[in-house]
């Protein structure tokens, strides 16, 4: 492609079907926009779904695209990044596509390392099926199917990440046009499997479920931001920290100023420890949520070593095999 | 089949049984390549128990080997062996039903001790108690004689009893006056590095040779010598079906010019075909390990995706799993082929018995107006054509493709004619030229032939494309709910299935003339069928023998080809399941032959059927 | 069907239609509460889109409800709406093709703005360019009208503008003088926490049924009433297929004296019955929402195993999930009901479309000979006795039994004969008695007329037993990889599945009499059928409507019935899938009519093809 | 049952079919044991398994067994256990069966926590279909679908099991007959879904994978035992013992009496505590490897919530639901 390509040129020409407020629209938005800053070739690029409503993505993307069954994108993309390791290959899914149907499938992609950009649009609700709580819902959420409250202790994402032993974990807002965008070219550059997880908003089933941790107002309370490399703060005027508690093993959170606490007690986040990655996702309310790139670790990606050996004999080789083992011959 | 005692039989059935641990298997493969290195055609089976490595000596511990080998043509391992060689009680005891009156039994002495008879479940020594008056039976001290022939090399007891059925073998190779040269090649190649027992089994196998040239074994043990056949082609190896579909697979893509994706999850009697497929990449296969049957189908659609030709396989519940995405094959209609390697159902069944009774999962087996190609094998050697042309519909037709195959013929080996690669035509695929570009030649532009449309890969810089599960707009491939757009991919899938038939063969009858009673039939039964309407003609009774390889479309002709006979019978390893497509295809009354006990048809079964169902008589007696 | 336009017409079609978020499902189904309440007979189709709330005026976003209503026997909601109420002009010319000329136009004028016909891809005005010249129009203000209405409560416009469903629903009321009193207290009840909205609401509905009275209409609109239906029950409701079902749910349960566990994960348009399940512990059933469907077939079966009715449903891609786990009912023998409520296909296809494409899943879709009772639901209301009878099998016969109903049957509603549960049989299930012992009845013991096993359950502290998907020994249920047994098995399972046609009744005739033609449907096609061949026998055609509500095995007579036809014809929502039943189970020639667009049959349609077959005249006019 | 029951009473009749020297033969003792030592009674315990050579256990236990189909154990036994809960439900798998094609369950059940108690047979291998590499296998390992050694990074279960939020997690060796009747029913008094990996020796196809943890000879040096409340101490002598690194978070070993290091040095062993969970099952060798409890949280168990409401009157309650909503009354 000789010329700059910006946002909009990454935009299919399918008309958009998502509920008008959907967070998903922001997500696409900021999809178009993580393609347009890296320059990405829209004929090496391919976006693979499941199903729900997040993952009818793929068709409004100006890219290669399959939209697949429920639950199994991953395994696809696996498929697609084996055949071809030069394509660069994103994963769109949700809380139910990925974690209740498709759960086992992230966990093998995530523990076998291939080289996907795995993107879970999070609104703790299956929306397409009209509302029925998901893995992600919190106990005690209504549905159609829990009018009582459901009952389930939910998945939390990042924490399955981890222990699926995952090389890559962040998490953003979807209406964080200019974080989001860059966190999904910080998974897109990681060799190897990144999963983000994209809180997004359902506003005709779960509305405002996040509110506290997206709105403009509370989120500088109620979401910590780890850079690597920068203490973990948190606040309006970034003067709350985490700690970790050795008693517990657990992080609190601590005031700048008081108790004698100052910047030195922070911890400082380093992305590569797959304990501090628990630490922060095991952290619950009042607590606040971790976001941004919370692990990453160098590795090499599974499909580097799953290689071709190539031989330009191939039709030779091929008569050799046929001729392995003893033969009769009746000359 | 009609194997004479002595003298100069056409053909001859041996079986070897033992437990898992005594090396029956390798024995049979070992015997088997000196039968065709001699020049015989031959058919084998072997047939081990479910357990990895069952208690030894119990009765479901026991491992055997069937071979038949022969002059005639042989194209099954026999129903009734003319030879056993058993290496315990529980080996002979399990055997014994099939042995016809006057078999000849070599058993193993040394093994029918009172504690191994009663881990046989066997209260009194059959050796002794006139349970075998009606065979020759042959007692030979084999693990004593073993001993003492390795003793010279100072094994421990228990390698050196493990060379016995080197020793059994050596005797049974003098018996058919067989070449134990192969065998002392793998010796020396399998020992390599362990030179104590490379001495040790090479001198039990020459010792067991020995044996029969100098021991005075009077009437029981006498040689026979089984003529060569009169082969046709230049070349032979002997093959199971597994590794014959293995280079069918491989040759399929060399043909397409395609590379292959072969992705799988281990399954009884399928994960064989994986085995053989593992590190071919440098013949343009490689393989995937998925985490179960869904993502190994998935991963391969995901391959066909992306240019490469995708491949899974599995057994009967494997590819129940596999149903929800072959849909999406269908509704996306990439090519993709799938190989059933069936084994005994319902459910786990008995999955290291045969049968052929996954045909309706095939051919109806999902949900929506789904239709797919299904194709079948008929022999191990087959597997190979049949994989090509299994491959050839898939790339050609832009579609999902079912290969049923089965644990018999999977394990099951016969002498394979070396084909010529060079003869096959090559595989044509519906990827754009180079010239091509969306405007010229539209995304959704479908083949007139086929219907098939174009195959388009990401990374391809001239499109760009979307597809999936929903339905499509019929031109432009974008999601339509319209009525009338899905009436019309639903009659285009219909017909592109439909096409298929233009493109494959005429059936043709395998055995026989058009007349009298037609033997319909698919599948592994291939062997059995075959030899009992050979041998009902020798009777005089008018039948034919016409196989299918193509099952679904059926052969054009079909219909009016068994329109001509009186009678249709179809034998089946399953209630009934061609017979339910041959009546709802081709509304022909047919008789159903079935049975459904993990264990291929007799030919002596069929021959009793044809007897039965006899209409005609041929005019003088041929040999068909 | 053959409704007059105005005075007293016996049945009339009225069909709703505007943006999902206009309250159109609302609309229909309190005007189909009036319908019931004012005594006829009816059938109605909500017709949504795909998309959970698609953007506003927009064509794929249009969502429609019809109601057929009449004082004769109404089997479906109509082809041909006598009256559409359009909200929008993207309602407007979605629905125009399925008019007949002459039809009435309702239509919301202030909606026809110039952005809003952009928004349906209109470049004209279909008011003002005469392409509405073969219709009655009737345009009127609808939305100033409400917000008029509703000015006094001091709502925001938004909230204003949501009443305009209510004002037309009002409006349409009076047109067929019916009730408001049900949607007067539907009102009150649903927005008791909020004062203004429950007066703005009841003043739009008011608004609307005045300006009936006193506008000066003309022409357009007339009061047209139709007569009471002649009903014969005591007591009617209105129910859903999906309604209906959770129903008959319930009460198999309750005739069987057994809890039920109804294990699920949610998929289009499956999840209704879910939903209506949800919150009945108190009537004996529990709910499980699972993480997937082989997770919700699975732990169904784990709890029939434990002694409760496990009961799973799904729709066609998630049945394909459950094959493998039924195969392992099948080899258990357990009681399970599986529910497929079909849509669409194939793959995800049109999640929100109705079809029938699943019955060859149904009847062959599992690999090995795994034989499933499969029996179809035919309307709404059916789908009551249907589960009954479903779970009848299911417990007496100790297996899975398959239920097919589809979205159009889910989501349809009717006037319902309020069932007496007393009079039912109760079900029996074959639990082993408190005097029972291992030794008095063995674990396998089998009910001689049913060859079902007993029903034994963990906690039972007499017996004891383990059992699994490999093949069991007949006799003790141990495992057995035994030729002869496997064989028995085979034959077992055939028969079991034979044996349920000794309980179940003889195949009787809908509608006319043994002669000419019969037409041979299943499903969700009854109301067309029955309304076609009505028609058709006025015209004097010699036809029958059979109708099968047990496709595997089919009633014992169905064979001898149909052959005292000259032509059996059978329509269906597929590409001929009961056609390929027939052939198969009675050889039977049949004429298919197939139709894969999505959407039932027209009644219109199926005249035409009966009147194309017709072979005898009746000799006079009869009213079938 | 009246009078005391003993191990041999818990053997079913059939006669077991592993190879000769299969870990799984001592596996089956210690359950035998551990129903004897708990006088569980027969009538009212379920074997649930799935499909693999471990999976055959439940033929051979005098209990009620349902061996099902490959991956699934952990839903029928859900099922089982929702329908009734007065039952006592083991979940026996492998790690092929429970990770592979199962590992979706496996997560849900952990995450619902339902009262199961699952034992995975771990020995890195497919047993029954004949040797191929699993999800467990380390990297490299050779085997007939392998054949130039695996390339996935192996999915560690104790890790996946903390990721999916399990309550209890333990890990044993199949020959230890001292203590693994014990964990066995520490899992099954465990209210909630118990995980116990037991480390199992496939004699045929994997030999000896775990001989340093479980040979006599190596154990001390190559195995930490987990008791809550006492110092993570091992070697022959117990003279190492375990530390927190706080500036790498990982766990380090330390000699005691070596660099002034004493008893108060070393971490004690919480097992509530999820993180120490995480930290314990995170290390690799040369670091020993966990074993015993290594985490166990009370929780109320998901079916106890799942609750029947019973009443006396059901089929007055279906004539009411019946008549639900208005009624056209003709009369
Ligand atoms: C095999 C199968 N099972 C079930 C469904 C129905 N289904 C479609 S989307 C969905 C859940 C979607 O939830 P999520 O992934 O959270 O997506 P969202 O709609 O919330 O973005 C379900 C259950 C299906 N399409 N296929
Ligand atoms: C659906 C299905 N897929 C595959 C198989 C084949 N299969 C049986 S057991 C097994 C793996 C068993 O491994 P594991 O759980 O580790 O058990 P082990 O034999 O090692 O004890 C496989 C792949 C099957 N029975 N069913
Ligand atoms: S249902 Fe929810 S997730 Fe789906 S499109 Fe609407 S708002 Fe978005
Ligand atoms: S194959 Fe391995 S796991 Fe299976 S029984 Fe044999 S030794 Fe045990
Ligand atoms: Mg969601
Ligand atoms: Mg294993």
């Amino acid at each position: 492609m000789a010329e700059a390509i910006v946002r909009k040129d990454y935009a299919s020409d399918q008309e958009v079907r998502w509920c008008p407020g959907c967070g998903d629209y922001s997500i696409l938005k900021a999809v178009h926009r993580a393609l347009a800053d890296a320059g990405a070739d829209p004929h090496n690029t391919v976006f693979v779904s499941g199903i729900g409503c997040s993952s009818r993505l793929p068709y409004y993307v100006n890219t290669y695209g399959f939209h697949t069954i429920h639950g199994r994108a991953p395994t696809i993309a696996t498929g697609v990044k084996l055949a071809n390791p030069a394509l660069d290959v994103w994963v769109i899914t949700g809380d139910g596509d990925g974690l209740s149907i498709g759960g086992n499938h992230l966990l093998h992609a995530l523990r076998r390392n291939i080289d996907l950009n795995i993107l879970l649009f999070n609104n703790e609700i299956y929306g397409l099926t009209k509302g029925q709580y998901s893995p992600t819902s919190r106990e005690g959420t209504r549905s159609p199917t829990s009018p009582g409250g459901s009952l389930d202790q939910p998945v939390v994402p990042g924490l399955f990440a981890v222990g699926a032993g995952a090389t890559f974990i962040a998490r953003a807002v979807d209406i964080d046009q200019k974080g989001l965008p860059g966190i999904l070219n910080a998974g897109r550059d990681h060799k190897g499997t990144a999963f983000i997880e994209i809180l997004q908003n359902c506003i005709v089933y779960n509305e405002d479920v996040w509110q506290s941790v997206s709105s403009k107002k509370t989120a500088a309370d109620h979401q910590v931001l780890c850079v690597h490399g920068e203490p973990l703060l948190f606040g309006k005027e970034r003067t709350q920290g985490l700690r970790l508690n050795l008693a517990t093993l657990k992080l609190e959170a601590v005031t700048l100023g008081e108790n004698g606490i100052d910047i030195s007690d922070i911890l400082v986040h380093d992305e590569t420890s797959t304990t501090l990655a628990h630490l922060l996702l095991s952290m619950h309310s009042p607590l606040p949520t971790p976001m941004g790139i919370i692990h990453r670790r160098p590795t090499a990606s599974f499909e580097q070593a799953f290689r071709e050996k190539k031989t330009g004999q191939r039709r030779q080789r091929v008569k050799q095999l046929l001729r392995r083992g003893d033969l009769l011959d009746r000359r | 089949m009609t194997s004479q005692t002595s003298g100069s039989p056409t053909s001859q059935i041996v079986r070897f049984a033992g437990d898992s641990g005594d090396g029956i298997q390798l024995q049979g493969a070992q015997f088997t390549h000196a039968s065709a290195l001699s020049g015989h055609d031959l058919a084998t089976f072997p047939d081990f128990p479910a357990e990895i490595r069952a208690p030894a000596g119990t009765r479901f511990g026991v491992s055997a080997f069937q071979i038949q080998f022969g002059s005639n043509r042989v194209t099954t391992p026999g129903d009734a062996p003319d030879v056993l060689v058993a290496f315990n009680p529980a080996a002979l005891v399990v055997n014994l039903p099939r042995l016809p009156k006057g078999a000849l039994i070599i058993a193993d002495a040394s093994a029918f001790t009172e504690q191994r008879l009663r881990r046989a479940d066997l209260d009194a020594n059959p050796m002794e108690d006139g349970s075998l008056a009606d065979y020759r039976v042959c007692a030979i001290d084999i693990a004593q004689l073993t001993l003492e022939a390795v003793k010279p090399f100072g094994l421990g007891t228990k390698d050196s009893q493990r060379c016995k059925n080197f020793w059994a073998l050596g005797l049974v190779l003098w018996m058919f006056d067989q070449p134990r040269e192969p065998t002392v090649a793998w010796i020396r190649a399998r020992f390599r590095a362990n030179q104590a027992l490379l001495d040790a089994n090479l001198a039990a196998l020459n010792a067991g040779h020995a044996y029969g040239e100098t021991a005075e074994l009077g009437r029981e043990l006498t040689q026979r010598h089984v003529p060569e056949a009169p082969l046709k082609a230049i070349e032979y190896r002997t093959i199971t079906g597994a590794e014959a579909l293995a280079l069918g697979i491989v040759a399929a893509g060399e043909l397409a010019d395609t590379e292959v994706m072969f992705c799988s999850y281990p399954i009884t009697p399928a994960s064989s075909l994986l085995h053989h497929l593992v590190g071919l990449e440098d013949a343009g296969v490689t393989t995937y390990q998925a985490e179960d049957e869904i993502a190994a189908v998935c991963s391969a659609i995901g391959a066909s995706y992306a240019g490469k030709f995708g491949i899974t396989s599995s057994s009967g519940p494997g590819i129940a799993l596999k149903t929800e995405a072959l849909g999406l094959a269908v509704a996306t209609e990439l090519p993709l082929l799938v190989v059933n390697s069936q084994r005994a159902g319902p459910s786990t069944g008995m999955p290291t018995k045969t049968e052929q009774s996954d045909l309706y999962q095939a051919v109806y087996g999902r949900n929506a107006d789904s239709p797919i190609p299904v194709i079948a094998a008929r022999s191990p050697g087959d597997c190979f054509e049949v994989a090509i042309e299994a491959s050839r519909i898939a790339l050609r037709h832009m579609t999902p493709v079912i290969l049923l195959t089965d644990g018999y013929i999977a394990n099951a080996s016969e002498l394979w004619p070396l084909p010529d690669i060079d003869a096959f035509a090559p595989i044509p695929t519906n990827r754009p030229g180079p010239a091509d570009t969306p405007e010229s030649r539209p995304v959704y532009a479908r083949d007139p032939a086929t219907e098939a449309r174009l195959w388009l890969a990401p990374g391809d810089s001239a499109y760009l494309y979307r597809v999936g599960g929903i339905e499509k707009d019929f031109y432009t491939g974008d999601i339509s709910y319209e009525a009338a757009n899905h009436q019309r991919m639903t009659d285009m899938r219909a017909r592109k299935l439909a096409r298929v038939a233009d493109f494959i063969p005429d059936q043709t009858v395998e055995l026989g003339d058009e007349m009298g009673l037609a033997v319909v039939a698919w599948g592994s039964t291939y062997g059995a069928v075959y030899q009992a309407v050979r041998l009902a003609r020798e009777e005089g009774i008018a039948v034919a023998h016409i196989h299918l390889r193509h099952i679904n479309p059926l052969p054009s002709n079909l219909g009016e080809l068994l329109g001509r006979y009186d009678t249709v019978l179809v034998p089946e390893l399953n209630t009934g399941q061609l017979a339910t497509v041959l009546r709802d295809r081709l509304l022909i009354n047919c008789v159903q032959i079935n049975q459904v006990s993990g264990q291929p048809f007799a030919v002596s079964t069929l021959l009793n059927h044809l007897r039965a169902h006899a209409t005609v008589r041929l005019q003088e007696v041929r040999h068909g």
